[in-house]
C-alpha cells in the first residue's frame, strides 16, 4: 500500500527556498509568478494493507519524524 | 547466450584488434557478461593502454616513497612514524552532465582511494577548469560544482583546503573536475589490495548495488534484454552520509588484523575491484553475484559488474574474521556479504544461483591489456613574442586593476566559503594562501598542500607547461615553509588518437619527469583523463599537479599577508636584470592586451631548487614569516595579493611592464624588518640567488615609486573580491574603470 | 567537571569538541553512542556539530529521535547543562530542548567563515567568562543556520534574556550585513528557560586555540570547566 | 491561479534522503516500511488566469529550473 506525505511550511513561516526559486524565475524571464512556495513529498510502501490502519500509522510518522509541527503542515493520501 | 553482434561489440568499445584479443584469450566467444568485462577493464580509463608508456617514465621513487603508482595511492614517509597518502582524480565528463552530483561523487570516490588504505583522510582539494564566463553554461556549472563539492566534503567532516580554478573558453563544453584528498596513517599499517589465501572470504560492503552510471554500452546492449525502460543506466548519487560511515566502519575494522586486502570499487565498479584485487595477488576468484546486496529488484550479473554504485567496498577477510567485521559493519548500519571466495584457479568465476554466468582468466584481462604506442608529433614551438609590435600599454594601476578582477586572478573566497576548510580543528593555513597547511593531529607538525598548473602555458608548450606545473606546486609548498615530498597528478587531455593531442601528452610527461626529478619531488599517484573533447575541440592539455609537503613546526609558518609598515619587500629569484621580464603566454598579455601569444616562461630547475631551499631556509630560521611565490599575473599582482591579505600597503620600485606584469619562473616576494634587508640580500647571493629590494610595506595604498598613479587598498579590495560573487549573481560583472 | 558528547552517525565535529573540553578541564570527555542509552552521570552533555544522518529530512530532526535522546532530556530537565553546537543546536530545536527552529541559509549557500558576535547573556554556565556585549569572533560552518520562531516567542526570549548571541558586525552592530544566514533579529545562539541549555550555530570550538587563528571560542569552555567544576 | 509541481528522483536514481528516513521510521519502531523516496513540491501562484497558458509556462519552469531533469521527473498540476 502506498502512502503520500505532503509536507509544506505553515503560513507565515519565511520560506527562504521559495523565495529564491521565486527570484530565480523572475530571472531566467517569467513574469507574474506571485509566491512559491516549496515542500516537501514523501512517498511511502507499506505493507499494511488496510488503508485506515495505515493512515493512522502515517500521521504518527509525520507527528513523530517527518515534520516539524512548529513550522510544517501536513497531509496524507493513502492510495490502494 | 549468443554471440555478440558486431554492433554490440562496437557499442561496447572493442575494435577490431581488441575483440580477435578477446577470442584468441578465451578461445571462444564471450557471452554478454564476459563482453562487458572485457570492455570496462580495457576501457582507457581503467587499462591507461595510450598513456601507460609514458606515465612509465615519470619519477616515482624517494627514500620517503612507501608506495608509488599502482596502488590506490601514493603513501609517503612524513616522520614520526606517519605517512600520508594522497591522490587526484577527474570525474570531468560526470559533472558536465550533472555538475553537482558529478563533482560530489568525484570527491567521494577520491576519498575512498585514500581511506582503503588505511588512511584517516584529513584534507580535500579540487582543481577546476571552466569555460568562458560568458558561456551561457558557466555559471550553471560552477554553481552546480562548487556546491557538489561541498556538499559530500562538508557532510563527510574532511576539510576542504585549497584548489586552483580556471576559466578558458577551450573548457566551454568540458569542464574538469580533479578532487584530491589526502589521509593519515601510521606508516606501518598501510593496507593493500593484493588478494591472498585460497578459501579466503570475499566481502562486500558499503551501499546496496543500484543501476548507477552502468557503461553506456548498457543502452546498445538493451536488445539482449526485454524491459530495457527499467534498466536504462542512471546517473551516480552520491550518498556522503553513507560514506561517512564507511569511513568510520572501515577505519574501525582497520584497527584489527581482520584485513588481508581492500580495494574500494570505483570507476567499473565490482569489475575492477574484484580483478585488481585476484591479479594483484595471482589468486583465482569465485563471485556468487546473486549474493551482492541489490536497491533494485530484477538485476542482473551484467549490470552487478558493471553497475558504479557508490560509498562500495571490497575485502578480502582472514577466514573466522567475518563475524567481527559483519559486527562493525551493521553498527554503522552498513550492508555487509560475504559474496565470494578466493581460489587458486587463476580464474574469475562469477556464478547466479548457482549457475556460472562468466569464466574469464584474470591476468590476461587485468595484465595483458592493451598498451598503444600512439603516433604524436611535436607541439611546434611557439614564435617569439615581438614586443616591439604589442598594442600600447594602459598605466599600470590601469592594468593592475583589470588583472586583479580577471577570472583567473580575483579572489575565490565565494567557493571556499562553501566549503568546510576548518572541520577536524587543524587548519593552520586557511585557503587564500600558496598552500593549505594542515597540522597532524596532536603534533605541532603539519602537511602543505596545493594543487597547480597553468594550462595556457601548457597548450603553447607542453613540455615547459608540465615542468612548470611541478615547479608552482614545489614553489607553493616552499613559500609556506614546507618541504616538498611528492606530487600525484590528474593528466586532463583531448583525443589521444590526434598525432598533435598525443604530443601534447608527451610533451608534458616529458617537462613533469624532468621537474620532478631535478626537484626530488617524485609522483607517487595519480589519473589520466583522455577524450575531454566537444565537438572536435579539445581543451588546453592540464596536467593537473597536487603536490605535498612536510612542515616540521606550523608555528614556523610563513603566510602571505603583509604584517608590518616599513618592512622591506625583497624578490627572491632573476631575472638578474631588474628592468627584464618574461611576457609570452603571461595573463597581462591576455587580460589587459587581449592576446594569447609567445613561448611560455621557460623553468630553470636548478634555479627553482636554489631558490626553494633558500625560502625553506629562512621560515625556518625564523627570518622570515611574510612569503608569497609570483605566478599568475607577475609582481604586482604577487605585492597587491600581499597587500589585500595583510591590509597594508606598499611602495615598489618596478619601472617597466615586464617587471611588473612577466611571469618569470622561481620567484618569490618576502617581507622582512628594513635592517634585516641587506643581510638577506647578502645571504641570497651566497646561495646562488638573485635577490633585490622591490620596495616597503606601509600605508592605504600600493604605489609606484617615480611614477603617476596609485590604487587605494579599499579599491583593490573591491576588485579582487567582488568580481566572482558579482559574476555568480547573475548580474554583468563591472568592467573595472580603469581610471580614477 | 564530566563531560559527554553524544556521537550520532554522521556526526563530525566530535573530536573538536572533544579537543576543547580536553584543553579547558585537563581531562577527556566520555564519547557517547547515540544508540546507547545508558548515560553515565556527567555535568555537561554536548551535542556536537556535523551532519548526523547526513542532515537528511531537516537538519537534527533523525538525530533528535536518536534512543540516548530520552535521557538527554531528563537530564536537561534535571538541570544537567546541555550545549549544542551547530547540528547541535538543530538537534535541540527538533527534540524541544529549545524553542525555533533552523532553517535553510537565506543565500541556500554553505557558510563557512569567521562572523562576529556579541554576547548578550552573561549569566550563565558558558558565558559566565565573557564581558557583557563582548564582541567575540568565531567561525560558522552550515546550510542551515537561519533561526526562526514566531515574533511572540521571538519576544519571549528576548524578554527573558534567552538570547545568548548575536551576529554583528567587528563594532557590535547587529546589521543585516552581519547576519550570515537570515537569522532572525540575528539570533546566532538561545538559552533554554533555566539557562541550563544553550544552542548556538557558530563553533567555538574551532577558534579556541592560537594556532588555528584566534581563541575566542576558549572562555566558553574555561566558564562550563569553573561553573560546572564538581 | 495555482500551480503545483511535483518534482520526485527517477526511477532507479539512488535516494539517499529516503533510504535515511527509511531507515530512522524502523529505528523509532514503525514496522513494513518497505520503500521511502523524498521529492519536492512546489506551489506557485501565477498571475497567468488561462490554464493552457499557465501550464504551458510551468513546464517551461521546470525544464528550465524546477527540476534537474538528468536525474528528476516532474508533474505539473494546474487548479482553478
Ligand atoms: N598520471 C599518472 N601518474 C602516475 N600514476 C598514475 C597516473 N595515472 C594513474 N596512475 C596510477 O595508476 C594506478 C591506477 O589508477 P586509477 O585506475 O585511477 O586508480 P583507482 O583504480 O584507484 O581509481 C594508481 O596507482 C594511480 O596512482
Ligand atoms: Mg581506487
Amino acid at each position: 500500500m502506498k502512502a503520500t506525505v505532503h509536507v509544506t511550511l505553515k503560513n507565515g513561516v519565511l520560506d527562504p527556498q521559495g523565495k529564491a526559486v521565486q527570484s530565480a524565475l523572475g530571472g531566467l524571464g517569467f513574469a507574474g509568478v506571485e509566491e512559491v512556495r516549496q515542500g516537501k513529498v514523501i512517498e511511502l510502501t507499506l505493507a499494511e494493507t488496510d488503508p485506515e490502519a495505515a493512515r493512522a500509522s502515517v500521521e504518527k510518522m509525520c507527528r513523530e519524524l517527518l515534520a516539524n509541527t512548529v513550522i510544517e503542515d501536513y497531509r496524507v493520501d493513502i492510495e490502494g | 547466450m549468443t554471440e555478440p553482434t558486431p554492433d554490440v561489440i562496437a557499442a561496447h568499445g572493442l575494435n577490431e584488434p581488441e575483440y580477435a584479443e578477446v577470442l584468441n584469450i578465451l578461445g571462444r566467444a564471450p557471452n554478454l557478461v564476459e563482453l562487458g568485462i572485457f570492455s570496462v577493464m580495457w576501457s582507457e580509463h581503467c587499462s591507461y593502454k595510450s598513456s601507460k608508456k609514458w606515465l612509465k617514465t615519470l619519477p616515482t621513487t624517494a627514500p620517503w616513497v612507501i608506495c608509488g603508482p599502482g596502488e590506490n595511492a601514493g603513501v609517503v614517509d612524513i616522520g614520526d612514524g606517519q605517512a600520508a597518502v594522497f591522490k587526484m582524480e577527474s570525474h570531468n565528463h560526470p559533472s558536465f552532465i550533472e555538475p553537482y552530483q558529478g563533482a560530489a561523487t568525484g570527491v567521494g570516490g577520491i576519498l575512498r582511494d585514500v581511506f582503503t588504505m588505511g588512511a584517516r583522510p584529513v584534507a580535500n582539494l579540487n582543481a577546476l577548469r571552466f569555460g568562458s564566463p560568458d558561456h551561457p553554461k558557466t555559471r550553471h556549472l560552477v554553481a552546480g560544482v562548487v556546491a557538489g563539492i561541498g556538499g559530500y566534503g562538508n557532510c563527510v567532516g574532511v576539510p576542504t583546503v585549497g584548489g586552483e580554478v580556471n576559466f578558458h573558453p577551450a573548457y566551454n563544453g568540458n569542464i574538469l573536475v580533479n578532487a584530491m584528498t589526502v589521509g593519515v596513517a601510521p606508516a606501518d599499517r598501510i593496507f593493500y589490495s593484493a588478494a591472498a589465501g585460497v578459501g579466503n572470504p570475499v566481502v562486500y560492503v558499503g551501499s546496496k548495488t543500484g543501476r548507477d552510471g552502468i557503461h553506456g554500452a548498457t543502452m546498445a546492449s538493451a536488445e539482449f534484454n526485454e524491459d530495457s525502460q527499467e534498466k536504462r543506466p542512471t546517473v551516480q548519487v552520491g550518498d556522503p552520509f553513507t560514506e561517512k560511515l564507511l569511513i568510520e566502519a572501515c577505519l574501525e575494522l582497520m584497527a584489527t588484523d581482520a584485513i588481508v586486502a581492500i580495494q574500494d570499487m570505483g570507476a567499473a565498479g565490482l569489475t575492477s575491484s574484484s580483478f585488481e584485487m585476484a591479479s594483484k595477488g595471482g589468486m583465482g576468484v569465485e563471485l556468487a553475484l546473486d549474493q551482492v546486496p541489490m536497491r533494485e529488484t530484477g538485476m542482473t550479473p551484467y549490470e552487478l559488474m558493471l553497475s558504479e554504485s557508490q560509498e562500495r567496498m571490497l575485502m578480502v577477510l582472514k577466514p573466522g574474521r567475518e563475524d567481527t567485521a559483519r559486527g562493525i559493519f551493521e553498527k554503522w548500519g552498513l550492508d555487509f556479504a560475504i559474496i565470494g571466495r578466493l581460489t587458486d584457479s587463476g580464474r574469475m568465476v562469477l556464478t547466479w544461483h548457482g549457475e556460472t554466468v562468466a569464466d574469464l582468466p584474470i591476468d590476461p584481462l587485468a595484465q595483458a591489456s592493451p598498451e598503444y604506442d600512439r603516433p604524436w608529433v611535436d607541439t611546434p614551438a611557439p614564435a617569439p613574442l615581438d614586443e616591439a609590435a604589442l598594442p600600447a600599454h594602459p598605466t599600470w594601476d590601469a592594468a593592475l586593476a583589470t588583472l586583479i578582477a580577471s577570472p583567473d586572478v580575483a579572489s575565490r573566497r565565494w567557493i571556499w566559503e562553501q566549503y568546510d576548510h576548518m572541520v577536524m580543528g587543524d587548519t593552520v593555513q586557511r585557503p587564500g594562501g600558496d598552500a593549505a597547511v594542515v597540522r597532524l593531529h596532536g603534533s605541532n607538525r603539519g602537511l602543505a598542500l596545493t594543487t597547480d598548473c597553468t594550462p595556457r602555458y601548457c597548450r603553447a608548450h607542453p613540455e615547459s607547461g608540465g615542468a612548470q606545473a611541478v615547479a608552482e606546486a614545489y614553489r607553493n609548498l616552499s613559500a609556506v615553509g614546507a618541504r616538498p615530498l611528492a606530487v600525484t597528478d590528474n593528466m586532463n587531455f583531448g583525443n589521444p588518437e590526434k598525432p598533435e593531442i598525443m604530443g601534447q601528452f608527451v610533451g608534458a610527461c616529458r617537462g613533469m619527469a624532468a621537474a620532478c626529478e631535478a626537484l626530488e619531488f617524485p609522483v607517487v599517484s595519480g589519473n589520466v583523463s583522455l577524450y575531454n573533447e566537444t565537438a572536435g575541440e579539445p581543451i588546453l592539455p592540464t596536467p593537473a599537479i597536487g603536490g605535498l609537503g612536510v612542515l616540521e613546526d606550523v608555528e614556523r609558518m610563513a603566510t602571505i599577508d603583509l604584517k608590518a609598515p616599513g618592512q622591506a619587500l625583497v624578490l627572491l629569484g632573476g631575472p638578474e636584470d631588474p628592468e627584464a621580464g618574461w611576457l609570452g603566454q603571461s595573463l597581462y598579455l591576455r587580460e589587459v592586451l587581449g592576446r594569447e601569444d609567445g613561448p611560455p616562461p621557460p623553468v630553470d630547475l636548478a634555479a627553482e631548487r636554489r631558490a626553494g631551499a633558500l625560502v625553506r631556509e629562512l621560515i625556518a630560521g625564523g627570518a622570515c614569516d611574510t612569503c608569497h611565490d609570483v605566478s599568475d599575473g607577475g609582481l604586482l599582482v604577487a605585492v597587491a595579493e600581499m597587500c589585500l591579505a595583510g591590509n597594508l600597503g606598499a611602495e615598489l620600485s618596478l619601472g617597466t611592464v615586464q617587471a611588473q606584469f612577466g611571469e618569470d619562473q622561481g620567484r618569490y616576494v618576502v617581507a622582512v624588518p628594513a635592517a634585516d634587508a641587506e643581510a638577506l640580500i647578502a645571504r641570497a647571493a651566497e646561495a646562488g640567488v638573485v635577490a633585490r629590494r622591490i620596495g616597503t610595506s606601509g600605508g592605504e595604498s600600493l604605489t609606484l615609486a617615480g611614477q603617476p598613479g596609485t590604487l587605494a587598498l579599499d579599491r583593490l579590495r573591491a576588485l579582487h573580491e567582488d568580481w566572482l560573487p558579482t559574476y555568480m549573481d547573475g548580474s554583468t560583472p563591472s568592467a573595472p574603470d580603469s581610471q580614477e | 567537571m564530566r563531560a559527554a558528547v553524544i556521537v550520532f552517525p554522521g556526526s563530525n565535529c566530535d573530536r573538536d569538541v572533544a579537543v576543547s573540553l580536553r584543553a579547558a578541564t585537563g581531562h577527556d570527555p566520555i564519547m557517547h553512542w547515540h544508540a546507547d542509552t545508558e548515560l553515565p552521570k556527567v555535568d555537561l552533555i554536548v551535542l556536537p556539530g556535523g551532519f548526523s544522518h547526513g542532515d537528511y529530512l531537516r537538519s537534527g530532526a533523525m538525530a533528535a529521535h536518536a534512543p540516548v535522546m530520552r535521557e538527554v532530556k531528563a537530564r536537561a530537565d534535571q538541570g544537567v547543562a546541555v550545549l549544542g553546537i551547530c547540528n547541535g543546536f538543530q538537534v535541540l530545536t527538533e527534540c524541544g530542548l529549545l524553542p525555533g527552529v533552523l532553517m535553510r541559509n537565506q543565500s541556500l549557500r554553505f557558510i563557512c567563515r569567521d562572523v562576529f558576535l556579541r554576547v548578550e547573556a552573561t549569566d550563565t554556565p558558558f558565558t559566565a567568562h565573557y564581558a557583557p556585549d563582548q564582541v567575540i569572533r568565531v567561525p560558522v560552518a552550515h546550510h542551515d543556520g537561519n533561526y526562526f520562531a514566531d515574533p511572540a516567542t521571538l519576544d519571549l526570549l528576548e524578554g527573558e534574556g534567552r538570547v545568548a548571541f548575536r551576529y554583528t558586525d567587528a563594532d557590535g552592530t547587529a546589521s543585516a550585513a552581519a547576519n550570515p544566514n537570515g537569522s532572525r533579529r540575528n539570533i546566532a545562539g538561545v538559552l533554554s528557560a533555566n539557562r541550563r541549555v544553550l544552542g548556538l550555530m557558530p563553533h567555538p570550538e574551532r577558534l579556541a586555540d592560537p594556532l588555528l587563528g584566534g581563541t575566542d571560542g576558549a572562555p566558553l569552555f574555561s566558564a562550563l570547566a569553573e561553573s560546572l567544576a564538581a
